[in-house]
Parts: C-alpha cells; structure tokens; sequence
C-alpha cells in the first residue's frame, strides 16, 4: 500500500537521533573554527544516550523499511552537524562499494575497517572515466600509480577503495576497484583540502607511487575486461546507486536545520505560517517558507523512494539520480533562502545558519554534479547511449 | 511506513482509469475544446466507472469501496492525464458527494447519497469561488445568517461546474467563526428561491468543454437540515485539504500528460541534423520534468496518505498545491517550447494543455475532490 | 551620458500610442474571437486622433532616438493590441530586411509596399540554414521552388522576401534572399493557421511551384557564394539584429499591459505595492508583482540597449539576441504570472487578461526561440563558432 | 533622453577605479578573508581615489565635482568586480558624508565637511541594520524622542562598517512619523554619552575583512543641531533609494567577477574529452549570467538616472534591488557550480565571493552609498 507516514517505532526512532543530533550541534561551530581538528569519535554525552542504531534492528511489518530508515537516520543526523557524530559509526563511502561489489571474503575481511572512496583526479572531476591512474599486475601483486583528490574522510580512514584502470585502451571497461590500506608502501596521504564547508571533515589528496598490493585486493575478483562497452564500469556505478540518494540525504538533513532555525527564529518574532490561507493571505516571507519546505519535503520523499526500491530490489538508476539532482539543487537553494529571510542575523557566526549555507553547497558537487546527475536522468529517459547524448 | 508500492487492487483501478483516459478523453478532448461543447454520452460513459458511486456505502447502495484519498490521487493523477476539463466534468458530483460522506449527518446522507447510486450520470456540485481578483478562501464573502430556524445565504459565486444541470448545489459561506474554521457549507436545491444561475455558462482560458455557471444567492433561505453536518458543521480544514490535494493531483496528471507528449516529440523532431533530444538544452528540460513529476507526485501522496489516516493534511495538501501552482504550469511551458512553433498552432496538441495547465492552477481552483 | 529616462517630448508621444492603443484594444477581442477576419487597416476612430509617428519625426538634442523611440512606440501599440492598429502601417518583417540588405533601387521600389518575410520550412524551425527551398537562375530569371509556414502577415502582406538556397552544397552561404510579390505565378498562399494567440494576426503557409521572377528580384544583388562559412548568411541575418528587439518589444508591450491590468484590478480591492517595505513588509502578491515589474523593466532596457547601440551604428548582435531571449522568457513568465495573481478572475473572458497570456506566448518561438538565442549569446561570449558549440 | 552611454569624464573616473580593483584589491583580498583582517595601508590607498571627497563642494575644500548617482553606480560596479568587502570599507565614510551633502544643513555641513578634504582616510559611518531577524527599515525599533531642546536615542544597531574608529556615527531612527517617511537621522560623535560599541567587530559569513560591529544606544542625548536637516529632517524615501541603487550596484560587479572567473575558467577545464563551456548545460548557464548582468546593469542604471534628475526613485530602486537579491545569488551559486569541487576549496577564489554575494544581498544590506 502506498503510505509516506512513519510508525510510532519510527518516530521514536528518528527522535533518539534528534536528541544525539541536538548534543553534536554543540561541538559544530568549534570544529568549523578549528579545521585542523578531528571531532572525537565518541562524544563525552554518549555514556548518557542509547545508541539509535540499536532499536533499528528490530523492524515490525508495520515499520518503515531499513532502506528508508537509513536515509532517514542519516538526514537527522547531518540536521544536528555534517561531521560531528555522539558515536562515529565506522565504514565511510568504500564501505558502501565493498557492500556492493565485494566477494564474501572481501566482505568479511575489511567490512569492519573504515574505507574511504577515491574517485576523483587532478585532471577530471565528474568524468570517472577519465581515470588516469594504472594498476598493472606484476606477478601476484597490482601496481598502482597515480594520483587521487576530493577523498572524503580520505586522512582518518583506514584503508581507500580506489579506481583505477587496468587497460586504458578498454576505456571505461578497463575501470576496477581495489582495497588499499593505510600504511602500504607508496600509498601517501597528502594534504587536508580547506574548504568553504564541512571544515570538520576530512577531504583528503592521495598519492599512489609503486604501490603494491595484493592480487586478490581488487574488488569482487574479476580481472577480465568485457568486451562491449561499460561492464566492469557498470559495476563500478552500481556503488553509486546506493550512495546518491544518502549523500542527498545527508545535504537534505542540513537544509531541514536551516529551514527549521528559520521559521523558528521568524516565529519568535511573530512571523508564522497559516497553512489554510491562500496566496492572497499570505505574507512574502510565509510565502517563501512554504516553498522551502515543499522543495525539501519534496526532495526528501525522493531520497526515500529511490532507497524503498532498492529495499525492494527494484532497480533504482533513474531514482538515484533524481534524488541526488533534486537534493543537490534544493541543498543549494533551500539554505540561501534560509538566510535571506533571515536577514543580517542570518550571516552572523553567533548562529549556524551561515554554517549550514557553506556546508550544504558541497552536495550538489560531489558523488557526481547535479549537471552528471541530469544527464544520466536524460538518457535513461530518452534511451540515449552516452554516445547519443553527452 | 514509508511506502511508495499502490496495492493490487489500486493498481488495477488506476489501469482502468489509464485506459479510459486513453480510450475515451484523449481522442474527444480537442474537439471539445474547439467547439466548447461536452459530448452528452461523455458523462454517462464516466458515470459507468462507478467512480462517485463506488465510494458510497452499501448500505446506501453503493460500492462500498470506501473513501481512499490515496485511491483517489491515483485515479485523478490519470484523468488529469486523458484531459482535466472532461475530468473536472466527470468528477463535479463527486464535489458534492465527497463532502457529503465525510461531514453530512445520518438524515443527510440517507436522504441525498441514493440520487448518486443510479445507473445512469446524476448532477450535482460545488460552489466556492467568488468574483473578486484577490478571492481569499479564509475571508469568503459570501454569508450565511441565521434566519428562523434555518439560514438565509447571500453573495456570489461562479466557475460552479454543471450548475445549470446539478439537482443541488453545495455552497460553501463564512458562518460566524472568521478564518477556514467557519467555514460553513449548505445544500441548496438548484431551484432555492433566490438562487439565480447564469443563463451562459462562463467562458474561460482552457477548460473550455466544462459548463460552469456565475451563481447569485440573494437571502437564499434553507432549512436547518441544510447545514452540511448539522450542528458540527464541517471541518474547513479538511475540506480544502481535499480541494487543494485533489487539484494537485489533476495537475500532475496533466503535467505528466505534456511530458508524455515532449518527450517523443523531442526525440523525433530533427534540427540541425540531430533530434532536438540529442541537445543538453533540451535533454535536460525533460530531465527535469521528470524529477519534478515526481517530486509533485510524492507530495500529493504524502498529502492523500495523512488524508487517509484521518489526520490533520493542511500543511502537506498546502504544500503539494503549492508546488503544483508552480511546477504544473513550468512543465506545460517547457512542453510547449520544445514543440517551438508546433507548440503554438492547434494542429497539434500542446497549447490546449498549457491553457488548461494555466486555469487548472490558479488558486483554489475547484476541479475535483 | 547614461539616462535611462525620457524626455518631455518623448512622454507625449507614448501618450498619444496610449490614446490610441486604448481604442484598438477595444476590438481585441472581437478579432479574437473572429479569427477568419481581419481586422481593418483604418479604425472609424482614426480621423479623431493625429498620427503619433508624424510627432516622431522632429527628433531634438535632448529627445530619444528615432531607434529607441520606435521600439517604445511598438511596446505601446501591442500594450493597446498585437494586431488591432488606428492605422495600418504599411510594411512588415520583409521590409526591414529589404532596408537592411536592398539596393538603393529595390529600396525605393518596394519600400511603400507591405512585405512578409518567409523564412520557416515545414522541416525546420529555428535552424535557418537549413532551407530546402531552392532558386535557380534559368536566363534571366531565378525559378524558386519550394514550402515556407509560419510566415507572419503572409495573406494581406503585398509581396514576400523568401528565403532559398541557389546551392545546396555551398550550406549556409549559397542561402539568398529573393522579392516575390503576390499574384506572381506559381506562389500560392495556401492557409491561415489556427493558433493558441495572435489569432486576428495572419500567419500563412506558401508555396512556391516553378515561380519565376526576374533577376534583379534577389534582394542586395549579389549573386556570389562567399568562399569560408556564413558570408552571405550573414547579411542575411543582420536582418535579424534589427528584428530581434522588436519582436522582444512586441511581446514586452502585452506583458506590460497584463502586469498594468493585474496592479489596477488589484489596487482596487486594496492590494497595492508599497516601494518603501523591504521584504518582511511586503504580502506574497505584493512581492510578486515588484518581480514582475523588475522583470519587464530589465527586458525592455535589454531591448532600448540593443536599439540605441545600433542608432550610435554600433555592434549590436549580442545585444539583439539577448534582449530576444530576456524579452521572450519574461512574456511567457510575466502574463502566467500575472494570471495567477488575478486568480480565477485572471482566467475568465470577460477580460483580456487571458487573450494577452495567449498571445504573449509567441515572442519566445518565432524569430529563433529564446534557445537559438542563447546559442548565440554562448557563441559570442566564448569566442565559439557553431561547430564549437552547436 | 534615453542614452546608455557613459560621458568620458565618466569614462575616466570608471576605467581609473577597474584598475584600482585590479591591482589594489583582487590581489589581497582572499589573504584579507582568510586573516579577516583590513591592511592599515588600503584605506588610505583609496581615499586617494577622491571617491568621498571628490563628491564635496569646493567650498568645504571638496573636489567639487559634485554627486552624481550614476557616476557613483559606474564606480561602485568597478569596486564591486574588485572585492565587495573591502569596497564597502573604503566607502564607508561615504555612508555618511553622502547623507550630509544631501540632506545636511549649511551648518552641519560646514562643520562635519571639512573632516573628510583632508589627504588621509577619515573614518565614519552610518548605523541602520538592527538585531532582529524580521528587520523591517519601515518600522525600526531604535527611536529618537525629544528630550529637553535636543534628542534621546535608544535601541540596538549592528554591522556599523568601521564604528570603532568612526569619529561619527549617523544614526537612523525611527521619529515621529510611521513609516519611512518617519525615519530620522542623527549624528552622534563615538565617544557620546549612552553609546556602547562592542569591543570585538561581528563575525559573518562573508565581508570577512570588513570590521562590522554592534551598537548600542542607551538613551544618547543630542542637541537638536545633531538632528540630519534640522527641522526639514531628512528625505526617508530617498535615503533608502539611495541605498537600495548602490548595494545593487556593488552586486553586479560581484556578480560580474564572478562570471569573470567563470568563462575562462569553462573554456579551459576539460571534461569528457572537451572543455565544459562547450557543454550546453554550461554554456547556457554563462549565456543567462550575460543576460542577467545586463538587465541588472539596466535597472541600476535607471535608479540611478532617476536619482540623478533629483526625482522619485523609490519604484527604480527597489526594482533594481530585488533583481539584485535575486540574480547576484544566482550567478555566485552558478559559477561555483562551474568550478565543480575546484568551486568547494579555498585554494580557488569563486567560494570567497559565495560567501560574499549571500552576504551582500541580504535585505537592506548596507555597504555603500
């Protein structure tokens, strides 16, 4: 049956993430203001909260589904801060590849450690398949070379997924993945990008000289090249299929805090929205708020249907694509409303909603730009090869 | 719990619907609009998919599906897709049975709901809208005045659908609380003393094969019983709730109608030397339509399932209206200027969705409920 | 020095296009209802009013030019009606291309006469170079062959300058520009369409079977195809710099009379901008009205500009193109707007609200719709050619 | 008459401030945000310009060239495409120096003048925001009431540009009248009795480089010659006019920075085996920053003409400022989007002026005049 209503578990549930996201809020300005700094793993409050992740286990037929809860959790988690978290769960975007293309003992082996993804190069941005960077298998060991930007999470986490190409001829067939640690030999961590947002972060450089690793590090085992067009590649893709629709969630949960701190701020004030009255009972600033809060309502309910499909294991291409184009823009949009209906409070660094306005602008960029994001949708509505529409 | 799966019987009544609108809206909807004429059979040809009556209860004869506004988004999102006009016209009884089932008294509905469970199209409907340019549903000027036992209503309404031919309409007045919580609404009779309906009907921008009628109430005077709910009254609320989910929901249906009609267009229609489809300019217009059909449609479903739960939908049926003002008419504009100079001449299609698209979308449009 | 107001003189005359577009406006919507009719080239009126363009002769040092003037006075007009004029003027889009590219002789000989341009083929929109249409010179006479559709005026115009290739292979510049007036054997005007607006305007279909027309009928004379790319199209197309501007103008002058109609009706039920408030001292409509006034005033200076910088002779193609891509997005947008302000009222017949949202809708499709315009506009910012960016 | 051409003298004076831009301030002025910090010698690099004193009559030892608005719009776009923070820096003094020309007695002119002719930078300024989110400039909670044959003034100011080295602050007030209309001026020395800067300057998003502080005013008494026009008071309509045409000023030339940094940046970042720029998706979004810059350039323009013939401005004015609010954001958030990640990290310009373009064009804002 279609219902886009939560359970009372739900609701319980997302409420123990408020209250986390509430305590985390606390540390945000000073982790933007000391970028240099990692926000600790486990918040001194912790021992007073139980972890939420805990009551999702249990799911009754009458819940939401993990999917969907999972976006959710997400999205009430960046609300109270993008990077501050009471408990860092461990297991970063690779975590979501090895999930996806990783054979069982992959799986099992590194489905613990914390695995940062490398996509991105100097030399391309959201054209993963200009990947410059070779693996090349001598005896029992692939060779890597190469160079890696934009890594999130890329200097605390324990070991990369990393692209690379191990037949530039094959073009995007030749794309695979392979499981680097921390510590392997020629694998160097250069520098922590400064950024406009999410200071908290870390985005990390990579360097890959010589690397070595072993031959069984390549993700999901398959060495062929097949022939036609993007079959390795679409393997590769399919990692995205799972964390488009987070990483809109993840800007989605920021862009709520905004619209929130607004509309509670304005209402001190007297500025409140009458959800009966017509266009012509409306204040400009009433009028505004409820279209902030539709295009996030809205972009919110297509994070959730792209994950409910997957949950159903329907395919869920175009949707992921949706959701991570619709977030991206509302990500943008949302908060530079925000602020201006805040006026020159809003800019003010005593409140976060400045914050919020830099952090959000990174989600309409990474895990491929609303623009990637619309030519995917164009094509698979139109059928177009990437060929016929580029 | 989070759902977006429509069960099997929802999905069998949405194909069938689907199908209607192929089979009998689409094909007749130019024409009508050309002639400004709705076609006698039309109506009785809708009144045969049971869609007013089947949410009768049996007890008053009818189906005994029950109300589903979920159901019922998914039945208006393919009619606004065969032709909003005719889907307004099919729809107007259900105007006034609609607030019927869920606001009218016992006497109410055993007295009224048995005209609907006929064979054969029966009239009736709603009457909302006044004729001021900043027509505000939370200040009506139209008033109900306790007079006797009973009410005397006075002002004016217009664009009410099948006014000429209702057995009775359904007119919604400021009773003595200000704001949507007084709102009040009657049942008149179409031949009260004092209600005056326009000899012609009204000529509009689009919906140009739906009759709707100027209405003048002057010291109307009905009966207590008339009050819709009795001593309760209606829930304001709800009620435009409803209107404005259901308008949304017609508008998405129109919206995806013209993105239906772009995009094959786009793909065959060659300019220098490639299909236009091929151009990001136009690639991503049609991307776009499509991330906002279905960010329309999950806000219209959000807004139909806390219908359906009984709760309080002001806030989500608002929200959902709000962005179908604005995106159903940016649809229908980028469908027309994708079909360029087709777009503009009547030969083709487009240009009647766009005009609809626009009367379908100005506030508290009363299409359907 | 940069004045962006008018002169004294200059206000006289648009109130006298305001006197007497208030008359044509009272047969709009007759001839729209009428559309097999046409609409007289002199109103009974006329005789009561002097002819404003007699003012606009006697320019002064401190008056607007002629240029600028003329697209002022053309806004006027269509605020009145699109098609409805207290006189006829002789001449349409043909004659501008026939002032920007005729001989001294062709000038003079056909310059009284009102002439079509017919450039749309029924396989091509906007892609002008894409003309099948073809003119072959057999003695001393050219022999076009060929369909054009879209041609505005087509069935009362006098004559037409058509557009046809005298060498397909040479593309774009083998395209000429050829007089054919009425009544020459073998052009036949053969329908008027049917259309969402503009409906009292004439929008004919030709074609032309073995028309033979004397030598000298092709406009400029210039019977050679340039050697590299766009020579001869290019003359050609400066036809469309002095066009652009005022098909935006045309379009501006009904938006302006919607937005008028909007702030009038509204004003009189209390409704009405306050210029002082800032946004939190402003209704949702009152908000809405300043955007659409921003709006039309900055696509009709767009358009001022584009027609000054060509009375000071200088460059204005970029210029043209966007105040034909500003103009033509803001008629759509202003008039959708301005009806949704008007709520149900802005929709009925009684007004002609709903006939200027119809007509409106034209200006961003016919002389290159506002996505050929950015296409210039990219082209000439970037330094691109059409093979650069297409 | 309308004419889009520049004067040389205009020329001139604006080809003289692009260099200034280019060479004084785009080079320090991401080392200024990042150390948000003002170097002592900038100031006084562009008091050289003459830009306030220029505007002074002769009489008071001015440049006498007089005010021009549209001259003004001309210089502030320039300073505006060369760093917004530290433009509006340089021109504070102005906010208040350009008030006291128009509406100031002959008094207060001749006593308060002849601080700003002198050949090293003196500060001042102008207090008009106030601490609360639903600032509204028609209704301001700072007021002035008569005290004995002078003034009391109380209430809360921030964002006052240069405060704590200002010699005067013009503090704007609410008077008798409501409204705009009723908006006073008063000018109070720093070190007035009742009047508190705070010690730290404010921290923004943007402007960073810019000392903003907060001001409180605890019934500051001033003698009634403190009053901005004496009796007469001052023109509220105009002085917003004013302020509203100069922030959308300094915003297109933000906002042309910004698609200065953009276009060159599209045509040599490659993607997809070619640069981005010949992408339509991106090319069409540099096209539309073309348009809008002219059509903002446009609407400043014509405030400014109109302020120039000394007439009503107020319509002009709010037009340009709302075009403003709207397309400056735009365009930023656009050609970030260009830069893709390079848009995201500090080590590029573009999320500099972002931050700068929010910061500018939230209501009211008050960098220049």
């Amino acid at each position: 049956m279609i219902d886009l209503t939560l359970s009372e578990k739900d609701e319980q549930i997302l409420a123990t993430v408020r209250e986390e996201a509430l305590v985390c809020r606390k540390y945000a300005r000073y982790y933007d203001d000391h970028e240099e700094e990692f926000a600790p793993d486990t918040l001194p409050e912790a021992k007073d909260f139980k972890n939420p992740f805990a009551l999702l286990m249990k799911r009754d037929e009458l819940d939401s589904s993990m999917g969907v809860m999972s976006m959710l959790v997400t999205a009430g988690q960046t609300w109270g801060d993008y990077t501050v978290r009471m408990r860092r769960g461990t297991g970063g975007l690779g975590n979501a590849a090895l999930r996806a293309s990783g054979t069982p003992e992959q799986q099992s082996r590194w489905g613990g450690k914390t695995l940062a993804m490398a996509i991105t190069e100097p030399g391309c941005g959201s054209d993963s398949k200009a990947v410059q960077t070779t693996a090349v298998l001598s005896g029992d060991e692939w060779v890597l070379n190469g160079e890696k930007i934009f890594v999130t999470t890329g200097c605390r986490a324990e070991g990369v997924v990393v692209w690379a190409t191990i037949d530039k001829s094959a073009g995007r067939a030749g794309i695979k993945s392979f499981i680097v640690m921390k510590g392997t030999p020629g694998f160097e961590v250069t520098h922590k990008e400064k950024k406009l947002g999410i200071r908290a972060d870390d985005t990390a450089a990579y360097v890959f000289r010589d690397c070595r690793i072993p031959r069984d590090h390549l993700l999901g085992g398959d060495e062929s090249i097949p022939k036609e067009g993007a079959g390795g590649f679409k393997g590769v893709m399919k990692t995205f299929n799972m964390t488009r629709p987070a990483v809109a969630a993840i800007g989605l949960g920021i862009a709520q805090a905004a619209l929130d701190f607004t509309r509670d701020a304005l209402a001190a004030e007297g500025v409140e929205v009458d959800w009966n009255a017509g266009v012509h009972g409306r204040s400009a600033v009433q009028q505004k708020l409820i279209e902030i809060e539709a295009d996030i309502e809205a972009a919110m309910l297509c994070v959730l249907h792209a994950s409910w499909l997957s949950g159903e294991s329907k395919s869920n291409n175009l949707e992921a694509s949706i959701s991570k184009a619709k977030g991206g823009e509302i990500a943008r949009t949302a908060t530079q409303r925000c602020i201006e209906l805040c006026g020159s409070l809003g800019i003010s660094l005593d409140h976060l909603l400045e914050k919020w306005f830099r952090d959000c602008r990174i989600t309409d960029i990474y895990e491929g730009t609303g623009q990637i994001q619309r030519l995917i949708i164009a094509r698979d509505i139109l059928g177009y090869s990437a060929a016929e529409l580029s | 719990m989070i759902s977006f799966g429509p069960t099997e019987e929802q999905e069998l009544v949405r194909d069938t619907v689907r199908e209607f609108a192929k089979n009998e809206m689409r094909e007749i909807a130019r024409p009508c609009d050309e002639k400004r004429e709705l076609p006698s059979d039309f109506l009785q040809k809708s009144w045969e998919l049971g869609l007013v009556a089947g949410a009768i209860p049996e007890s008053f004869g009818g189906g005994g599906i029950g109300r589903s506004p979920v159901t019922n988004a998914l039945v208006l999102e393919e009619l606004g897709c065969g032709d909003v006009p005719l889907a307004a016209a099919a729809l107007a009884p259900g105007l006034f049975v609609a607030p019927l089932l869920d606001f009218g008294t016992d006497e109410q509905k055993k007295s009224l709901l048995p005209l609907f469970v006929g064979s054969s199209f029966h009239a009736a409907t709603l009457a909302l809208l006044e004729p001021t340019f900043s027509f505000e549903v939370s200040s009506l000027r139209t008033v109900a005045e306790p007079k006797g036992s009973g009410f005397s209503l006075s002002g004016k309404k217009r664009l009410v659908p099948l006014a000429s031919t209702a057995s009775h309409l359904l007119v919604v007045a400021r009773g003595a609380r200000d704001g949507v919580a007084g709102l009040e609404a009657f049942i008149v009779p179409r031949d009260a003393k004092g209600l005056a309906i326009a000899p012609e009907a009204e000529r509009t921008l689009g919906f140009q094969c739906l009759p709707r009628f100027s209405v003048e109430l002057d010291r109307v005077e009905v009966p207590a019983s008339a009050r819709l709910g009795g001593d309760r009254g209606i829930d304001g609320a709800r009620l435009l709730a409803m209107l404005r989910t259901a308008s949304a929901a017609l508008g998405l249906g129109l919206a995806r109608g013209v993105y239906e009609l772009a995009l094959p267009y786009a793909r065959e229609r060659v300019a220098f030397g490639q299909p236009i489809a091929q151009k990001q300019a136009i690639a991503f217009m049609l991307a776009e339509m499509q991330v906002e059909l279905n960010s329309l449609r999950h806000l219209v479903w959000k807004a139909a399932s806390l219908l359906e739960h009984g709760v309080d939908a002001s806030r989500a049926a608002t929200l959902a209206h709000v962005y179908a003002t604005r995106e159903v008419m940016k649809i229908a504009d980028n469908g027309l200027q994708i079909f360029g100079g087709h777009g503009y001449i009547r030969e083709y299609p487009v240009e009647m969705w766009y005009r609809n698209a626009r009367a379908l979308t100005v506030n508290e449009s009363v299409a359907a409920l």
